[in-house]
């Protein structure tokens, strides 16, 4: 019996979170199953047809994700116009597993969340499919490259996709794989295989919690469905939903690369761009967030475990922002705020229905922008012969005006420029954190601030200030295969925000999370915007005083820089405490145990071999072959025989 | 006290004692042959005699088998008591006797093979003859062959026929000798490498010798202690003494002494590796199958109808010796190096599996048919006798210019050379094993099955880890026909008559019939029931 | 209904190889022969279980003849869904290990007919063993197993064949012998019982006392672990796999020593349940170490065959987990493991395999950066491993996760103990694929010649079953869980009730 | 005098007769032993039968003898072709096969 269900009294269902009540699909609906099967089908085309694709494969590699994308669509809008209770659908494909009391089907479940997150994988994806027939049109894998994208999309479509715990596990390590094998796809670089290796195995880590997780749900409920987890979380104890709130934030920090899991998301940048754009900051990275705004239900059970949501987000969210602030490799420094804003999303999950419609805002947008800017440095790098140090660009501005024009937008919504999308998002999280905590609220603003420090430094490193090229680097504007999805995206940073005119998102995905509970500010909002505004502000200030046009950049890193600095540069020492803690005692542990076999279990084996061969050795040569030696031992025994014979009797 | 007048002249019961008294009148036809026949005629009419005396024996066994009277149903016993009460023909005997026959018919097969040594028989021309001097090649350039050894191979064969069937310590006595001075005279027979053969020879008479005074010194302490030699009536005093008695344990002891020197069990095995060593092969597969046979026959006997009152007293030194001999034949085995030395360690440990399931006496439970200490022993021994004659029958055929060559190191590479002849070899090594499929795995299976019923797990566990130690040296000869390269010379395999070929292929189907159709035998085994007392 | 099905099936490759040792000796012939043969066997094995298995019905196919009376011995055949599962992967691998050692054969020690009649000769065996439904006849074909894989591993293997094949015997004998002592105890009680019989269905009724059932449990159990293998009885496996063909790994690790595990299902839950549930804690102990310790061990091997060795002791621990966890996820799990580990082992084995016949080395320190002249192996190796370390989507994922999510139900603390081996698995797979497909192509290794179409055709098959099993376990699923369920009645062991039974009503 | 005497000397000769054996290097020696051994057991059958007041003992007695004579004639067969063969009787001398 699990102890976990002897603590703790059942919780008043008053308190959970919103069951999953979806209707059985109709109409437009049935085809829910083709939005994940056409690109699975582009990646078996893709991958299991070889060479004879190549021609056309990165067509067909567009056009799966496309076709998606118009299905999704147009689903979407029927969703639209259906009642709230109506908009979830669920579609039951077949029977995964049925062992005992335990099945599990392989089903679909379209609702407000999944909307969105179908729209943002196949929209983004899209354009980024469409991009990298440009970027890696001097490849010769790209037809494999397309592959692994459109697996990618398949995955990331079940995991947002399935209704039940096990199934978006499949998405989740499917996921994994694509993402492993996209990092590693320039895999004759040994820093890419190793990224890869390591991405996988630390997102491995954070599996144990899913995997756990369901273990948990199927001892609990006898089941890993959506429907039913959501529909038994009452009736559990508040020990049950805590441990496994803290296994699913387990398996979100592992995928999302949250503290204390970060430390594979900056080695991913080893991967080519257009893969660190889709699958390293708008989709993959944010499924962690997904899962906890999903499992909505389990939370609103577990406030210990909300609490860890937020603190996960909180420090990630700073320590992100820092790693930004130290990182010449755009890519990096990217990279670094990518982890920085998914910790608020986070943050906004874990605040509970206060912030779970703003953590999706933010992600939708985040979704635009980080995208928009992972293209655009791959724009750059297009440009600049893949060099990723920003030490090396400079009034890149005029030799590529598209991707500047378009990397601004980025660049102002993430720092929350108001009006762009960003400002928005941003905005209603850091007002929800400080309605939920001020020393929550204190940290996401800071984090404002920061996060305004770097990414100004970054504008203006690559696109300002003096010409610090390579002398073979002769920069130019990318062709229009790519330019045009980086315009489409802009336009996306720029009016993302419209989504949350009407608190049309908040209703929009209140079958989902529920109401949303808004928190008395101590002051009025608009102060609150105006504070951040003023955070950002400083943050540009700050880094226009020290990057800015008329500051000279060192060719290299300066190496005689603070202990913060240099903290931040090696990612906060994140690595160095894994190495240190995890992977040289392992490698000790392991090398113990290889000696252990081989001297202390096979050596008794053999050892106990040896001995039998031993005594056999010298056993053999009391047979001496005198004839008298026999007879004594002949007598020795006959009088053995009577002893033994007498005293066993007579004793 | 004992009048003349009472004297009556014996009653001999000669229809149920007939198989022995054919094979003894074959012996001595034998012995006239070599007195009256020429000498170039010897030969076949001796292997005729041996062999039609044999199997005539064989087929009057049946007959005595099936006229076996049934006793009181309860014991399963059906035979009666013979000459006198000295003898007993009962259903273990009848089946001992059927066995012992079949493996002596065999034998005779492989002792008549003159195909390897160019036309003569691998026992020496002229014993009188001195190794290496003119005598002796003149002997063999002339042709000059013992065919003595078939008349004392059948005088051997009386011995160990009767030797089961004595229900007269006496008796055993004489039988002992009967079946023994034949055969200390067959192992210093050999053609090749004298000097071996005739230290073999003096060993293994000495010890037999010094062995036989300890089982008489027993007789003649059980004799003091019941006043009678025969088995039932030394049941009976066993039955009505209270008490412990030094003479009846003190013969119990010195009997025990004689008996399992026969069966080579250890610490009384030290004369087997070197007597099978040095022993004409062929004797030395006769030895293996049918001494062991027999002597098992009257240690079963003697402990278990004269000595089954007092069963508590000797089994556990019956358990010593049977853990003892399994450890001291598997154990030693492992670093032979000399094939025909590890198959006679090999012996001594099946001789400890054999005790195994005799230390167990278990009798079984009246209505239940099923595996008693009786009949997984006289299985066992006829499915041993089978491979062991098998695998010495092969050890004949691998040779070079020296006679016989069993260095293990000489037979690398030999399943390259004659897949079919190693392939056979190591199916009986297999079956030393007891590996299922096999003959030895039935054998095994059967006394293990006995001990544990009869309460002796421990035996049983002891016997599990030596078999696993005796798999090793099988395995190694395995591994030395099969996947070792040949290090200098490769062997030669000689071409057999069809007399070696028809021993080899014979005991190769009864080891694999044994082994996967045993129901037949083990149903005889089982319906020899008890021993009739 | 009368049709020997299973005996025509256990026989056809037997008579196969029998066939192959008496036909001239002829590298054309042997291959294909015995192609057709195995691939004659699949065929019937498939029209049996197609046609005439009903996955609820118990054991059926069932034939049985007396034996050898006086021993209560029967030729007794029959499978149920257990059984019948772990036939069919006998018979789907061996036509690939054919397939995938076609020239293997050739460099051994004797003729290449001799290396397909063994092969043929242990499928025939294993088949057997698995539809056995008597114990005497088990253990006749249980240690008759032996014969053909010893002479394959010292027939034909590498360098340390000699002493890879002995440790390997003696190992199993030492094991078989124990298990012997066990089925001559068995014997004895039911002799006890009203007379001797080895029927499983008789056996299962036997009134026994604790204490015997319990060391007779030990005597099948460790003969078992042996097999199995468990730590730490393990240490063979590595110097086996090391010395052996990759076909023989395959037959080796993928089917016989299912044996064990397929054993401890049949034999020690089914006779002893009172033992069974007696033992199972320190089971349950030993299994989490094996699965971690075999996961530590792979991560420390620089051979490629020793390091797929270790992965199967720590696979092994799962599946010796799942049974003694006596829940049907766990029960079920471990079955469908054994079928996904022999499929996912087979495709690691053979590629590795294929990999280190074109270079000679099985060192992964010689290799690097395969994968850019040979992207096709590159390919199945990937896919192999994935599906070794359990990737959800490869059929193995769907056995691992029933077998952790049904001992969670049971214990908690030994599922959060095993789940770590997936961690384990990310890393020695991957490690292991990293160093010989991916970074720079190392200096001294000449470029790989790719797959070529007899290596793609035995591989893809097995690609497929893994991939289609990821998604439809369900097919095996459905024969596994009647005969799981059936068993674990048998144990008697009250199924975890969910905490909190969530309505029917609520599902869609 | 009882019984027990006679059957103490018999032990006795039979102690005497088996550390001959064990003492004795030369082979015919080593069988007068053996054969001391036998007589030995003989005065025992005798004594018993007295004790029992049977016959049968005595009777033992002489197919002991009988037997004794058959084992000499083939005991010095043996020994005596070893000797023509080693020039020696010493039953040390023949130890070649061992181990």
């Amino acid at each position: 019996m699990s102890p976990l269900a002897l603590s703790g009294t059942p919780l008043a269902s008053g308190e959970a979170g919103v069951p999953v009540v979806p209707t059985a699909v109709d109409g437009v609906f049935s085809l829910l199953w083709l939005v994940v099967a056409l690109p699975a089908l582009g990646a078996l085309v893709l991958l299991v047809g070889g060479r004879r694709t190549d021609r056309w494969g990165h067509l067909l590699g567009c056009a799966m994700p496309i076709g998606s994308f118009l299905l999704a669509l147009v689903m979407f809008v029927q969703l639209l116009g259906r009642d709230h209770e109506d908009r979830q659908v669920a579609q039951t494909l077949w029977t995964w597993l049925d062992v005992g009391d335990y099945t599990v089907q392989m089903g679909l479940l379209f609702d407000p969340l999944s909307a969105l997150f179908v729209l943002l994988i196949t929209g983004v994806g899209s354009l980024i499919h469409i991009y990298s027939v440009g970027y890696m049109a001097h490849d010769d894998r790209r037809r494999r490259f397309f592959g692994y994208l459109n697996l990618f999309v398949t995955a990331m479509l079940v995991l947002v996709l399935a209704d039940d715990y096990l199934a978006v596990f499949l998405g989740w390590e499917g996921v994994g794989l694509a993402s492993y094998l996209l990092i590693g796809f320039w895999a004759h670089k040994d820093s890419a295989a190793t990224a890869a290796n390591k991405a996988f195995v630390v997102n491995r880590v954070g599996d144990l919690g899913m995997s756990l997780a369901v273990m948990l749900m199927v001892a609990t409920f006898g089941t890993s469905s959506f429907v039913g987890v959501s529909a038994g979380m009452p009736e559990t104890s508040e020990a049950v939903a805590t441990v496994l709130g803290l296994l699913l934030l387990l398996a979100a920090c592992g995928k999302s690369a949250q503290v204390p899991l970060q430390s594979w998301l900056l080695d991913a940048m080893e991967g080519p761009t257009p893969v660190s754009a889709l699958i390293h900051a708008a989709t993959m990275v944010t499924a962690g967030v997904y899962l906890v705004v999903r499992s909505n239900f389990v939370y609103e059970l577990a406030p210990v475990a909300q609490t860890a949501v937020v603190i996960v987000g909180l420090v990630t969210l700073l320590v992100g922002a820092v790693i930004g602030c130290a990182k010449d490799d755009i890519k990096k420094a990217l990279a670094g705020s990518t982890m920085s804003q998914i910790g608020y999303m986070m943050l906004a999950a874990g605040i509970g229905p206060a912030g779970y419609a703003f953590a999706i805002f933010h992600l939708l947008t985040h979704g635009f922008f980080k995208a928009n800017m992972f293209l655009g440095a791959g724009s750059v790098m297009h440009a600049t012969n893949d060099d990723v140090d920003m030490r090396h660009y400079g009034a890149l501005r005029k030799a590529a005006p598209i991707t500047f024009a378009t990397f601004a937008f980025g660049y102002l919504a993430i720092i929350g420029f108001p009006g762009f999308s960003g400002f928005f998002s941003k905005d209603h999280i850091i007002e929800a954190a400080f309605g939920e905590n001020w020393v929550y609220g204190v940290g996401a603003l800071l984090g404002a601030g920061i996060t305004a420090f770097y990414m100004t430094r970054v504008m203006l490193m690559t696109f300002f200030g003096e010409r610090r090229w390579r002398p073979d680097v002769h920069p130019h504007e990318s062709p229009a295969v790519m330019t045009t999805p980086l315009v489409v995206l802009a336009a996306g940073s720029l009016v993302g925000g419209v989504l949350i005119l009407g608190d049309w998102i908040v209703e929009w995905l209140e079958p989902v999370v529920g109401p949303e509970e808004h928190h008395e500010l101590f002051v009025p909002a608009i102060v609150l915007t105006g504070l951040i505004v003023l955070t950002v502000l400083a943050g540009v200030a700050v880094a226009w005083s020290r990057y800015g046009p008329s500051q000279t950049i060192a060719d290299t890193a300066p190496t005689r820089v603070s202990a913060a600095t240099r903290a931040a540069r090696a990612d906060l020492y994140g690595d160095a405490l894994n190495e240190a803690v995890f992977m040289r005692p392992g490698q000790k542990l392991t090398a113990a145990l290889v000696y252990v076999d081989d001297v202390l279990i096979d050596g008794t084996v053999n050892a106990l071999a040896a001995l039998v061969g031993g005594t056999s050795g010298t056993a053999r040569r009391l047979q001496t072959g005198f004839v008298r030696s026999y007879a004594l031992t002949m007598l020795g025994g006959a009088l053995l025989a009577i002893a033994a014979t007498l005293a066993v009797t007579l004793s | 006290m004992i009048l003349l007048a009472e004297f009556e002249s014996p009653k001999v019961e000669y229809a149920t004692i007939s198989p022995l008294l054919i094979v003894v009148g074959a012996a001595i036809l034998g012995v006239l042959v070599e007195a009256f026949v020429p000498r170039a005629w010897r030969y076949p009419v001796q292997v005729g005699v041996a062999a039609l005396g044999l199997l005539i024996a064989l087929a009057d066994t049946v007959r005595v088998g099936l006229a076996l009277d049934t006793l009181d149903a309860g014991l399963l016993a059906r035979g009666s008591l013979a000459v006198e009460n000295s003898m007993v023909v009962d259903g273990p005997t009848v089946f001992l006797w059927g066995t012992l026959l079949v493996m002596s018919l065999i034998s005779v097969l492989l002792f008549a093979e003159r195909r390897l040594e160019g036309g003569l028989t691998s026992f020496a021309g002229q014993a009188a003859a001195l190794p290496g001097t003119d005598a002796e090649r003149e002997a063999s350039t002339r042709g000059i062959e013992h065919t003595e050894v078939f008349p004392l191979l059948l005088f051997a064969v009386t011995g160990m026929l009767l030797f089961p069937a004595s229900n007269d310590l006496l008796l055993m006595f004489v039988a002992l000798e009967v079946l023994s001075l034949p055969l200390y005279l067959l192992c210093g027979l050999a053609r090749r490498r004298r000097l071996l053969s005739q230290e073999a020879a003096m060993k293994y008479f000495l010890l037999g010798a010094f062995s036989s005074a300890f089982f008489l010194y027993g007789v003649a302490l059980i004799y003091g202690f019941a006043g009678s030699f025969e088995l039932a009536d030394i049941d009976a005093a066993v039955s009505a003494s209270s008490g412990a008695n030094a003479y009846l344990l003190g013969g119990i002891g010195l009997m025990a002494v004689g008996l399992l020197f026969k069966v080579g069990a250890a610490p009384f095995h030290a004369w087997t590796p070197d007597v099978y060593q040095g022993a004409p092969t062929a004797v030395t597969a006769f030895m293996a199958a049918c001494t062991k046979i027999a002597a098992f026959g009257a240690l079963m006997r003697v402990f278990y109808v004269a000595f089954g009152g007092a069963s508590w007293d000797w089994r556990p030194l019956m358990w010593v010796v049977a853990i003892l001999t399994m450890v001291v034949g598997s154990v030693i085995a492992i670093t032979q190096t000399d094939v025909k030395r590890m198959l006679a360690y090999s012996s001594i440990a099946h001789a400890g599996f054999v005790l195994v399931g005799f230390a167990g006496v278990y009798a079984g439970t009246g209505d239940v048919v099923g595996v008693t200490s009786v009949s997984s022993v006289l299985f066992y021994l006829a499915a041993y006798g089978f491979s062991t004659i098998g695998a010495f029958a092969i050890i004949t055929l691998v040779r070079d210019a020296g006679g016989e060559t069993t260095a293990l190191s000489r037979w690398a590479g030999l399943g390259r050379e004659a897949p079919v002849l190693a392939g056979t070899f190591a199916f009986f090594l297999l079956a030393f094993a007891g590996i299922p499929l096999t003959s030895g795995f039935i054998g095994k299976w059967a006394v293990f099955a006995a001990a544990w019923a009869g309460g002796a797990w421990p035996l049983v566990v002891v016997a599990v880890v030596m078999s696993a130690v005796a798999a090793f040296f099988y395995v190694r000869v395995i591994v030395a026909m099969f996947f070792s390269d040949p290090v200098d010379i490769k062997p030669a395999v000689a071409v057999p008559s069809i007399l070696t070929t028809g021993v080899i292929t014979v005991t190769a189907l009864a080891t694999v019939a044994l082994g996967v159709v045993p129901g037949p035998v083990l149903d005889l085994a089982q319906q020899a029931g008890a021993f009739v007392r | 209904m009368s049709f020997p099905w299973l005996s025509v099936i256990a026989a056809l490759p037997l008579i196969g190889a029998v066939a192959l040792a008496l036909a001239p000796r002829s590298r054309r012939i042997a291959a294909p022969l015995a192609l057709a043969v195995s691939v004659l066997a699949l065929a019937l094995g498939l029209v049996a279980a197609l046609t005439q298995f009903d996955p609820g019905g118990g054991f059926q196919l069932t034939e049985q003849h007396v034996w050898i009376a006086s021993l209560g011995a029967y030729y007794a055949m029959g499978v149920d869904g257990i059984g019948l599962t772990l036939v069919l992967l006998t018979l789907v691998l061996t036509p690939i290990v054919i397939l995938a050692s076609w020239h293997d054969g050739d460099e051994g020690r004797w003729s290449t007919n001799a290396f397909f009649a063994w092969i043929l000769a242990l499928e025939g065996l294993a088949v057997g063993v698995f539809a056995a439904t008597d114990v005497f006849l088990f253990y006749v074909l249980f240690e008759a197993t032996l014969v053909p894989i010893y002479f394959l591993i010292g027939g034909f293997g590498g360098a340390r064949r000699n002493y890879a094949a002995v440790k390997f015997l003696l190992f199993s004998l030492l094991g078989g012998l124990l298990m012997l002592a066990s089925v001559v105890g068995l014997y004895v009680v039911a002799a006890d019982n009203g007379g001797p019989t080895y029927l499983l269905s008789e056996l299962s009724q036997l009134p026994m006392d604790e204490t015997t059932g319990r060391w007779l449990f030990l005597g099948f159990f460790i003969a078992f672990a042996v097999k199995a293998p468990m730590f730490p009885v393990h240490t063979w496996l590595p110097d086996a796999a090391q010395a052996a063909t990759p076909g023989t790994s395959v037959l080796l690790v993928s089917i016989l020593d299912k044996i064990g595990t397929f054993g401890m299902i049949r034999f020690c839950l089914g006779l002893f349940p009172e033992a069974s549930q007696w033992a199972s804690p320190v089971i349950i102990v030993l299994a989490v170490v094996s699965v971690l310790y075999g996961a530590l061990l792979a991560i420390g091997q620089d051979d490629m065959r020793r390091l797929i060795a270790y992965t199967s002791v720590s696979h092994f621990g799962f599946i010796v987990l799942g049974i003694f966890v006596f829940t049907s996820q766990g029960g079920s799990g471990s079955t469908l493991y054994m079928f996904n580990h022999g499929m996912s082992t087979a495709a690691l084995f053979l590629v590795t395999g294929m990999l280190i016949h074109r270079h000679g080395s099985a060192r992964i320190s010689d290799y690097g950066g395969v994968q850019r002249s040979a992207p096709v192996l590159a390919g199945f190796f990937l896919v192999a491993g994935l599906s070794s370390l359990s990737l959800p989507g490869l059929s193995p994922f769907v056995s691992e996760f029933l077998v952790l999510a049904g001992t969670f139900r049971r214990s908690e603390v030994a599922a959060v103990a095993a789940v770590l081996g997936i961690v384990l698995a990310a890393l020695y797979i991957l490690l292991m694929y990293k160093r010989t497909m991916n970074g720079p192509v190392r200096d001294s290794l000449p470029a790989t010649r790719d797959l070529g179409t007899r290596e793609r055709l035995a591989l893809a098959p097995l690609i497929a079953v893994i991939v289609v099993l990821g998604f439809f376990p369900q097919v095996l699923l459905d024969v596994i869980d009647p005969a799981v369920g059936a068993t674990l009645d048998v144990v008697g062991v009250e199924q975890p009730a969910p905490d909190v039974m969530v309505s029917e009503g609520s599902l869609p | 005098m009882n019984t027990e005497h006679y059957l103490t000397l018999s032990a006795l000769l039979f102690t005497i007769g088996a550390t001959g054996v064990l003492v004795r290097r030369n082979a015919i020696v080593v069988f007068m032993s053996v054969e001391l051994m036998l007589n030995a057991t003989n005065l025992a059958f005798v004594s018993f039968s007295r004790a029992h007041g049977q016959l049968d003992g005595q009777v033992a007695a002489f197919f002991v003898m009988v037997v004794a004579a058959a084992e000499v004639v083939v005991g010095l067969a043996i020994i005596v072709a070893i000797f023509r063969s080693r020039r020696s009787a010493s039953v040390d001398d023949a130890s070649l096969l061992k181990y």
